[in-house]
């Protein structure tokens, strides 16, 4: 596959697929105020995945459009990051939306935004027009979330006892899924290696982790390749409940 | 007695009455049962079209839908903050909502089974709704009065999406897509009836309602004007509803049909309807859940107030 | 749709359903003993499943086998019970395979087992030979169903306190989808209607329950409709998940 | 030493070993970790096969899936049985599994991604764990050999059908699913080769397991044995391997093929595949979540012992 049209569905499937496990909350959230805003989250991540993708549909030049690519792919052509696939809750392994965990929905929001934040404040200097322009619209999304996903982690971590133990215990489920923010190759003149940010996104993560009384885990050597299409067992479930309604119904107009 | 007199007599003015304003115990308790109730009523609809988030067929449609259902999310908040404005906390009226005391419309409590549900609760259900909350815009109860001009313009913008919706599908769709949108209509047709309560004859909290201006239009005369309004739309969407004594009476110049079946009603609301439990368990698992979290962000606060005195 | 048709549904998908839920236990059991029970039951259950739904497709006479009747069809031609399909724990609401309680689970396999062999023995005798034959063959396997899931049902009624509270709990949950157990009509000569066997069910519920030490819920009004097609919210969940296969890939052979 | 003398002698003449003759410490405790991990191997595969039981594509794949994974639990009962002949309980087996501490096969640490992962599971993961198991029928712990007489009749069952439904799909599917066959052959083949352990020259263990008649063949060689099977079943199936050094050498009448990756197989074994952390919290929060079910059972038993015995 073509090196920009990778890069860009790599990002595109991240979006669409962390809002995917967003939605999941819609109802669930521990306040009102949280509904709305990880639906809110959860509205800004599609809209920028519907951008992506119809520009993917554009570079890839075979007539898909947003739904056709978000819907009628097989799972291997997925490139999101495994991290936003995981269920919203850990230890529900043959499924998402059963189990609904804040304290590691708040850890992934934060952990994304500021790597989407990273991504973007470099994608607006793209030589790539389109990519630019998504990325300043995104820019001020990402920020608000990455504000509000942060506050959050500081007011869990740095709550009470129970609230801390949950939020480390969550972290040390997420820590080696991270790696993957950093693994995926970039394309010279249109968009940076992922590696490229790691310093100033363990520097942040840091600093957050810090303010939250929360404890780095160790690394981990863990390869998580969903960039590469290799994902998680997490991914089959998410994409037979997400995709149920076009394959089921081949041919309609919705 | 003077103050009620002289309140009674503002009313009758058609003067609005604001929440710094004396008013009486009942009329106060009437309001905020009714408000807390609509306000309960929109975050417990949110887990039925939540339901569908997750495989909404489109990405625009997944969209509309978040939005729409962020949208009752935020009904629900500024409907509790018009009931708190009468004393009542919002925890109060979420601890009535989870232990069953309160209610909460009825229609909730039926499934959405496929995706042309969303489509059709947005038509019948929301068209309902709106007909049922116009006259509350002008409701004698300042507060309400302008939550509900909010909640009713957003309301009709969800009613008009979940139209197009459907005659996306009636009109452009397959047979089997067409089927399902009828197939949604047979099953969402009498419930939507039902959401303007009883006949007018067993009402009984009605007429002191309108004799103080919380309710402005009997149960039977709205639900007559929304079968009148919404049988020309279902003929211009291409579907029947599941009435065979439905015709048209031109003498009344209005649509006569057929007789509801009441026990359906009285068992749903007695909580015996298909999902009274499973939304009940619902929203008291999230607030269960949650706990750990409200009670967090509490004492983090209370941390940061402490920190920001000793500085 | 043909009456005898739609009584050989009702059976027959109540099976598929039951076994498809029970076929979520596997390696999550609390003692591998239960992990061989739980699937062997599934087993069994498929097993008369793809007897009826083959002989549903006899009936049927438009030449679908078993596979396309279980699963090319859309939720409204489903028949099974509401009380099958719910999932495996409780307030799991837009989801089954999330959550797994054993307390639910024995309870309803205790209860449809009973019902199935109630109903197998009075078939043994029906007027259709495919249909005695089926039931005589299943009566045997049932019998053991029932056997095992009462016997722990005893076990955990009247084992501790939590245990016993824990099927407490469980029961008060399923007990207004037993209605339907005796909701369906019966068809002369073929199949006695449901109602027939509620007398024997209900002592023997009442019996089972007593030795467990468990008290009966107040009846309930509930009225679930899953043998007229009409379910619960849970069954486009479970049937996005086993149908999607051969929805994402049209005339692929297996 | 007289002792130790005549169990040596005894192994040297091939005779079989059993629960209650003397036998030396370490022969005890290789055996009871051999055999419990073999028994982990078979417990914790169960999840990545069961992850597809609810979406097999036809009922009688279904069927199929489920015996086997049943078949699987089956295994893991009678070898924890044979291990107990050891001395060992199954409780301090299962801790051992949960708490990290035991190990099991790495190759159940890789994710089934689609439904042919489940058919190449059949012809090349159960294809390899015959062929390393195969010798150990003629194990000298005669409770062993027995278990494993049986395990390997099961297991050859197993490969013969997940090969055959890879075969179907092959000759008689579609594109996709040819395409899916390839891919799941693509990411099981090099794990599937390291399940014969690092290479001889990096396996310390392994001598003194041969001088006892536990382990009879060695890693490189059962592995050479495996290539040499597998790449013609690969041909007649229509599927390549992802090998470009794979090559027939005449003079050996055997199969060359490339280097293996052992950085990951390392990275694997020591906890960082990509499934390590979810197989063992899903083994660990089954039994969590099954610690009252296993309670009340052993309340239950107690109390009618009593009562038996009151009786």
């Amino acid at each position: 596959m073509d090196a920009k049209l990778t890069y860009v569905l790599q990002l595109a499937d991240t979006c669409l697929i962390h809002a995917q496990r967003l939605g999941e909350w819609c109802g669930h959230a521990p306040v009102l105020e949280e509904d709305l805003a990880l639906s809110n989250m959860a509205l800004d991540l599609l809209g920028q995945a519907r951008a992506l993708l119809t520009y993917a549909g554009q570079l890839e030049g075979a007539g898909r459009d947003e739904d056709q690519l978000a819907f009628l792919r097989e799972e291997r052509d997925y490139r999101n990051l495994v991290l936003v696939e995981l269920p919203n809750a850990a230890a529900s392994p043959s499924d998402g939306s059963g189990g609904r965990d804040f304290a590691l929905t708040t850890l992934r929001n934060a952990a994304v935004s500021i790597w989407l934040e990273l991504l973007y404040e470099r994608l607006q200097a793209s030589n790539d027009a389109e990519l630019a322009g998504i990325a300043a619209k995104s820019l001020k999304e990402v920020r608000y979330h990455r504000q509000h996903s942060s506050d959050w982690v500081v007011r869990l971590g740095d709550g009470t006892a129970e609230s801390q133990a949950r939020m480390q215990t969550a972290l040390v489920v997420l820590t080696p899924y991270f790696n993957e923010l950093f693994a995926a190759a970039g394309v010279a003149g249109v968009g940076p290696a992922w590696g490229e940010i790691e310093a100033d996104w363990r520097a942040r993560w840091a600093t957050l982790l810090a303010e939250a009384t929360l404890t780095l885990p160790r690394d981990s050597a863990m390869q998580p390749q969903g960039h590469l299409g290799i994902h998680s067992e997490h991914m089959g479930h998410l994409l037979g409940t997400m995709q149920h309604l076009q394959r089921a119904y081949p041919g309609g107009v919705w | 007695l003077a103050r009620e007199e002289a309140f009674e007599a503002r009313i009758d003015a058609g003067d609005f009455i604001e929440a710094k304003d004396w008013m009486p115990d009942h009329y106060r308790k009437t309001l905020v049962r009714q408000i807390s109730q609509h306000a309960h009523s929109e975050i417990v609809g949110m887990l039925p079209e939540g339901n569908w988030i997750t495989r909404a067929p489109t990405l625009k449609r997944k969209a509309i839908l978040l939005a729409k259902v962020q949208d009752e999310g935020g009904h629900g908040l500024y409907l509790y903050a018009a009931a708190e404005t009468l004393g009542t906390s919002r925890d109060e009226m979420t601890e009535a909502l989870l232990s069953g005391k309160a209610k909460y419309s009825s229609i909730f409590n039926y499934p959405t089974l496929t995706w042309a549900d969303i489509g059709v609760i947005g038509w019948l259900v929301d068209g309902a709704a709106i007909m049922n909350q116009v006259p509350l815009c002008r409701c004698s109860y300042a507060p309400y009065a302008r939550a509900m001009i909010r909640v009713c313009r957003e309301e009709s913008f969800h009613q008009r999406q979940g139209y197009e919706s459907l005659l996306v599908m009636m009109q452009k769709g397959t047979a089997a897509q067409k089927a399902m949108v009828q197939d949604a209509v047979n099953r969402w047709w009498w419930p939507a009836l039902m959401m303007f309560g009883p006949a007018d004859k067993d009402s009984p909290n009605s007429e002191q309602s309108m004799r103080w201006g919380i309710k402005r239009v009997s149960n039977d005369t709205l639900r007559q004007k929304f079968v009148d309004a919404t049988i020309p739309q279902a003929e211009i969407l291409g579907v029947t509803v599941p009435d065979p004594d439905l015709k048209w009476n031109a003498e009344r110049e209005s649509y006569d049909f057929g007789a509801i079946d009441w026990s359906e009603f009285w068992r749903v609301v007695g909580g015996e309807g298909p999902c009274n439990r499973e939304r009940l368990a619902a929203r008291n698992k999230a607030w269960d859940d949650g706990a750990w979290v409200r009670e967090a962000a509490m004492v983090h606060a209370k941390k940061q107030a402490t920190q920001a005195q000793a500085a």
